[in-house]
């Protein structure tokens, strides 16, 4: 622990950051069902922690709390470089917090409530003549597609999260390491874990919120069954070449562990191609994960592709663009909302 | 009914001399004498005209109505019912009163103005002197023209102010500047008596206009007041004659008059002969409904009038300043006067006025030119042997000197008569001798007066001269002076004739024409006959007593020049007294102004004003200072205090709002 | 003791004892941490009372928004540890016994007043936050309006005071 | 089921504590974060109310909605008050309540 550092502080910071983007986590539901099969006698176990009325509200909470984390670091660091990265930080995320919430209200309005479970069921079903998946990024029923309240949310959430090209806190070429530049071990570690932690929730909203949760793409005739098989398809030829890939791996270790890794993929593979009730369990959730893992993909391509803001600009775009925007979205949204349910 | 072009618009006679004080006060300050004179001549002329022609219409209009002219120009105070309606208008009256008056005033004023163009000549302040002299006119006519006693009041204070602008016109002079305070203030304490006098009036018959209060008088039902009584009609006729005293230099307020002859010769002249002192006879013979309802009142207005008569003749024997003789005389001629108005002969004591008017005038003009010959110098003990040298002013005062010292058949004499005989008379039912001794005290009056007045002609012009003939170089007047002199010497002698008839049996046609108001009253208790043969008998006597006053004189200080040092000092004592004019200045000094000026410096300066006033006032400013020391402290600025005060605050708001829930509380934590 | 009361005394505790830290600690960030503190566990309080919707608000606005400006305003005058002046002499002697006072007063009359108008049959009933929108929307909405109006001059007001007078 | 006095004495004690930080502190930032912490306490006592009283149709939200304007209301003072705090700190180099004693900037 560098020397002059409040302690106490020092000590909450990563503490505060992991703990808070974690129980974000928590009212993030992953499946509409509870597992089939009871645990505990007869306890039945949902695919979420807690799932309640305001949970959109208690995740925008949580996700506020979390600037703490970054500006306490700065500043208990004692130190010039994680003091700027702290408070560019603070202000960034107070500063987009407002476009994040503004360009969530759209969809709250088209499913009339906080509650995330049930604003996926809104979005299942089909629209535009049954042709596309009514999730709302596209979906006219209920309201006006998200599209623009979806940009505007995934770049506040990008920024949010202190993710490039908004990572000024941590700005390599003018802070060090920007608010952890005097973390080391395992303290650093919990703030890339709560970093990436956030990262997930973030992909998680997006998808819920936006592009219809659990909801597959696909119509739910039983034409298209078929595709209940799309998890099983993906899995086994994913897990067969990342057993072909660790056998010539070049450590003896990669050359046991990975094999195993990939059998036990291929295995779940085969085990819901064998089991068609697990495989109906498990749609819904490998939808939403598929989906976070699009966002968390795109994230990474976002990193390697985009350049780093300047101050001026991030903050121009923050209030003059994205805040604006969103509000305009909303009052449209509005509008629409109000015009399905005069009709 | 005739037309009236001045009659219906009074308001020019006084109008105009107020335009020309107003003109020369403004602009006169730039302009040579002569615009000053043509406005200020042209002004005075003017109103004389005008007020000739009022009267003439007033004599027409009278001739039809029988009654009072009058007019109401505007409401001046109007108080609602509220205050019990009262009603003051700038209203003006004409009746024989009036007239009598307006003219003497316009008439004499004229001539004087004429006179001080030349006496005035070589005086600085010349527009000054105009512009008060035309104010004067002005105040004095609204004060014989006022139908309602507060518009005379205003006219009385305004000529008050006039005088005393006047007296201190030299106001360099210290003797001057005193005079003129001293006659505003004695003035003052008569103006006192006369104000209480109009309250008491105006609560009694809730008016002040003439016509209406004496209306109301002679109707009330009130009986007249006896004497001893003090009822309404006395006091407020004493409180009325209190402010005659002032404005008349009676007994005991005449000590003004004396000293304002510091003042320029023609101011002496107009104003504290002719017209200002006799303010107050006109407002007795004006109110004389009143004073007749009382007969205190009346007899107290003839013993003062008859003392101050003999008083002042008495001092006036012994005074060597030629002007302050002729106060002096001025003083007793007035007494004369309210003796006339004290028994009830008010018609006679307006004549004398008018009389007393043209050869009182005429006597300070006359003084004027002299001292204006001898280069300012005023005592007579440095002049004598004038007469060769300036002849007109000697015959126009010779013959005022006669005028006044009433030998027929000049005005004085006729004057002069009928007070004597309205004094003689004046109780002939009330079997008294009152009457009597008024009249022997007047009779010794008229001796002292004729004798003064001769020792005043014979030291002036008789005699060896006094003087120095190389310093000064006596000159007569210019004709500017002489003219006025001439003419008033002319009415002096026919003045009196309108009376003359009564000698051999006739009508006094100025009783006559006054009669309108006042009722004529023949009460002597004696048949017509017998009235005329005593009225013959006392114009003898009367006429004896002047001549001897003039013999006493002759012999005095024609024949033995010696004789009156010796009785000086034979007489060291009365001498003494009568030149220190019985002591009065020194007394009043002694008993009243001494005490007053040791009361405001002692009381009123040093305590009440420096202790009280500005003691309270410097200290409430400084227990503001006091206080905003303490209070400052709590406005530190420092947000903590304030903090606290805020706490303290909400803690009291709880407690007021929620006392009922609060009391049974407190209640079980004392139990 | 129920489970309710038992959260409730768990959640005042926090409360009052951060309370008392934002009064002890000497420098302003543990202040404000303290602050943070009293208002997480005033949510958790809204929350068991029922009132999801001000426990949500709480949280993002006042832990979210507003606390962290005060965190950012402390980081960025360097505000360090407090100087223990003491030229108020009221507020030094006076003013513990007067805020004493006032809170016993409050207590006081908050509870009698509580107890008179509260009553058990209707407490605790949960209140859905469409209620509240509603609410807001109709009942309210002249208040709500001049709210934003506030807001409005509340920011232009910040901006005013905050800019460096261009020279 | 918590007694509502529970709550009310609880806001009591947090505005006392309020206003002792506000006495006490010299700080401004932080007499700021005790005014904040008084209104918390008003907040308070406003929810327990609205639980407590008798409800008008259906349910009685009126003091949650008090407390949102509160809170409104907060929000934008601490936009004004930081921003006057921070030209106080640039003008007087000095956050000390009774140091900034001239009643003006």
């Amino acid at each position: 622990m560098p020397g002059g550092v409040d302690k106490f502080v020092y000590l909450l910071a990563p503490f505060l950051a992991l703990t808070l983007s974690l129980a974000s986590l928590a009212v993030i539901p992953f499946g509409p069902k509870p597992l089939p099969f009871p645990f505990f006698g007869g306890h039945q176990i949902d695919l979420w922690i807690t799932n309640p009325d305001i949970g959109l509200l208690i995740l925008f909470a949580v996700t506020a709390l979390g600037v703490y984390g970054i500006a306490l670091a700065g500043w208990a660091s004692n130190s010039k470089y994680p003091l700027l990265g702290g408070l560019r930080s603070s202000a960034q995320m107070v500063s987009y917090e407002l476009a994040l919430t503004m360009s969530v209200v759209g969809v709250v309005l088209m499913a009339n409530t906080f509650n995330l479970s049930r604003i996926i069921d809104a979005q299942s079903g089909r629209t535009l003549w049954g042709i596309l998946p009514a999730w709302n990024i596209i979906s006219f029923h209920g309201g006006f597609p998200q599209l623009v309240g979806f940009f505007c949310f995934f770049t506040a959430a990008i920024a949010e999260t202190n993710r490039v090209p908004f990572d000024l806190p941590e700005a390599e070429s003018e802070l060090v390491a920007g608010f952890h530049t005097e973390y080391s071990s395992f303290k650093f570690a919990m703030f890339f874990i709560a970093e990436y932690t956030s990262m997930i929730t973030v992909s998680a909203l997006c998808a819920i919120l936006f592009f219809g949760g659990w909801n597959s793409p696909f119509p739910a005739s039983d034409f298209w069954k078929f595709t209940h098989y799309l998890p099983s398809v993906i899995l086994i030829p994913f897990g067969l070449w990342v057993i072909y890939d660790g056998i010539k791996y070049e450590t003896i270790w990669g050359r046991l562990v990975l094999p195993v890794i990939g059998s036990v993929i291929t295995l779940i593979g085969a085990v819901l191609l064998a089991f068609p009730a697990i495989n109906e369990f498990v749609q819904a959730p490998f939808w939403l994960l598929a989906k976070i893992f699009f966002f968390l993909f795109f994230y990474v391509w976002t990193r390697g592709t985009l350049p780093r803001f300047r101050y001026d600009q991030l903050m121009n775009i923050g209030w003059k663009l994205l805040l604006p925007v969103s509000i305009a979205n909303v009052i449209v949204t509005a509008g629409f909302v109000l015009w399905r349910a005069g009709k | 009914m005739p037309n009236q072009p001045i009659l219906e618009h009074l308001w020019i006679i006084p109008l105009l001399p107020l335009l020309g004080a107003t003109i020369n006060g403004l602009f006169g300050a730039r302009w040579p004498n002569k615009i000053v004179n043509t406005v200020a001549l042209s002004a005075t002329g003017l109103s004389f005209l005008s007020a000739l022609e009022a009267v003439r219409e007033f004599l027409a209009y009278y001739e039809q109505m029988h009654q009072a002219f009058r007019k109401e120009f505007f409401d001046w105070i109007f108080t609602g019912a509220a205050a019990g309606n009262f009603r003051v208008g700038f209203d003006l009256q004409m009746d024989q009163l009036t007239v009598v008056m307006v003219l003497v005033v316009t008439g004499v004023g004229f001539l004087i103005h004429i006179y001080s163009t030349g006496y005035m000549a070589h005086e600085g302040g010349y527009y000054r002197f105009f512009s008060y002299l035309n104010l004067f006119m002005f105040f004095m006519l609204i004060l014989v023209l006022a139908a309602n006693y507060v518009l005379l009041f205003v006219g009385w204070e305004g000529v008050g102010l006039a005088s005393y602008l006047l007296i201190g016109f030299y106001f360099l002079k210290k003797s001057a500047s005193d005079a003129g305070k001293k006659a505003f203030i004695v003035n003052r304490i008569g103006d006192f008596g006369f104000m209480l006098g109009m309250f008491l009036l105006f609560r009694k018959f809730n008016t002040l206009d003439f016509s209406q209060l004496f209306a109301a008088v002679e109707k009330s039902g009130l009986p007249a007041e006896g004497w001893g009584v003090f009822g309404i009609f006395t006091v407020a006729s004493l409180l009325l004659f209190m402010g005659a005293t002032g404005k008349s230099a009676q007994l005991p307020l005449y000590v003004w008059l004396p000293d304002a002859m510091e003042g320029p010769t023609p101011v002496s002249a107009l104003i504290h002969a002719a017209t200002m002192v006799t303010a107050g006879v006109y407002v007795v013979a004006r109110s004389h409904i009143l004073f007749q309802h009382s007969e205190t009142a009346l007899v107290v207005v003839a013993v003062v009038g008859c003392a101050t008569a003999l008083f002042a003749a008495t001092i006036g024997l012994v005074q060597t300043d030629i002007k302050r003789v002729l106060a002096y005389s001025t003083v007793s001629q007035l007494g004369y006067m309210f003796l006339a108005c004290g028994v009830d002969a008010f018609g006679a004591g307006i004549f004398h006025l008018m009389t007393h008017a043209f050869f009182k005038a005429l006597l300070f003009l006359a003084a004027g030119s002299v001292i204006h010959a001898m280069g300012g110098e005023q005592d007579m003990r440095h002049m004598g042997g004038l007469s060769s040298k300036i002849k007109v002013t000697y015959w126009t005062m010779l013959i005022a000197t006669i005028a006044i010292a009433g030998f027929p058949p000049l005005a004085g004499f006729f004057s002069k008569d009928a007070i004597l005989f309205g004094a003689f008379t004046v109780d002939g039912e009330s079997g008294g001798n009152g009457g009597h001794i008024l009249y022997a005290i007047g009779l010794l009056t008229a001796l002292l007066t004729s004798f003064y007045m001769f020792r005043l002609v014979f030291l002036t012009f008789h005699g060896k001269q006094r003087y120095d003939e190389h310093h000064v170089h006596v000159h007569e007047s210019p004709w500017s002076m002489l003219g006025p002199l001439v003419v008033l010497a002319v009415l002096s002698v026919v003045g009196g004739w309108v009376a003359a008839p009564a000698l051999w049996g006739g009508k006094d046609h100025f009783t006559l024409f006054l009669s309108p108001i006042f009722a004529a009253h023949e009460a002597t208790g004696l048949s017509e006959a017998a009235a005329h043969s005593l009225e013959l008998i006392l114009a003898g006597v009367a006429i004896a007593a002047a001549t001897l006053g003039l013999l006493t004189a002759f012999w005095l200080y024609l024949r033995q020049p010696g004789k009156p040092a010796q009785f000086a000092k034979s007489l060291q004592p009365v001498y003494k007294t009568l030149l220190n004019k019985y002591y009065v200045d020194e007394l009043y000094a002694a008993t009243v102004v001494r005490p007053l000026v040791w009361i405001s410096d002692h009381v009123l300066w040093k305590i009440v004003d420096v202790e009280a006033i500005d003691g309270t006032v410097n200290g409430i400013a400084q227990g503001a200072t006091a206080v905003g020391d303490r209070v400052r402290r709590t406005q530190s600025g420092n947000a903590r205090s304030y903090a606290t005060w805020v706490v303290v605050g909400a803690l009291v708001v709880i407690v007021i709002l929620f006392w009922p829930t609060l009391r049974p509380m407190i209640g079980m934590v004392t139990k | 003791m129920s489970a309710p009361l038992v959260i409730f005394f768990v959640l005042a505790a926090l409360a009052v004892i951060g309370a008392i830290s934002l009064i002890l600690q000497k420098h302003p960030i543990h202040s404000a941490l303290s602050l943070i503190v009293v208002m997480v566990a005033l949510a958790g309080l809204y929350l068991l009372i029922g009132a999801e919707f001000v426990a949500a608000v709480q949280i993002i606005v006042y832990g979210g928004a507003i606390m962290v400006l005060f965190v950012l305003v402390i980081m960025l005058l360097n505000a360090g540890e407090e100087e223990r002046t003491n030229f108020s002499k009221l507020a030094k002697f006076g003013g513990l016994p007067l805020a004493l006072a006032l809170t016993g007063l409050l207590a006081a009359t908050m509870t009698k007043h509580g107890a008179s108008v509260a009553n058990p049959e209707t407490a605790g009933t949960l209140a859905p936050t469409g209620q509240i929108s509603t609410l807001l929307f109709t009942t309210f909405v002249y208040p709500f309006e001049l709210t934003s109006f506030l807001i409005l001059v509340a920011i232009m007001g910040a901006l005013v005071l905050a800019q460096r007078e261009k020279s | 089921m918590v007694p509502t006095q529970y709550y009310l004495i609880l806001s009591a004690i947090l505005f006392g504590l309020g206003v002792v930080a506000f006495v006490f502190r010299r700080n401004i930032i932080t007499i700021f974060m005790s005014i904040e912490l008084m209104l918390n306490a008003v907040n308070l006592s406003f929810v327990a109310f609205s639980q407590a009283m008798p409800a008008t149709k259906g349910h009685n939200l009126d003091g949650q909605i008090f407390v949102l304007f509160v809170i409104v209301v907060a929000a934008a003072e601490a936009a004004v008050g930081l921003g006057i705090i921070i030209l106080t700190a640039r003008n007087r180099q000095s956050l000390n309540v009774e140091r900034v004693d001239l009643l003006k900037l």
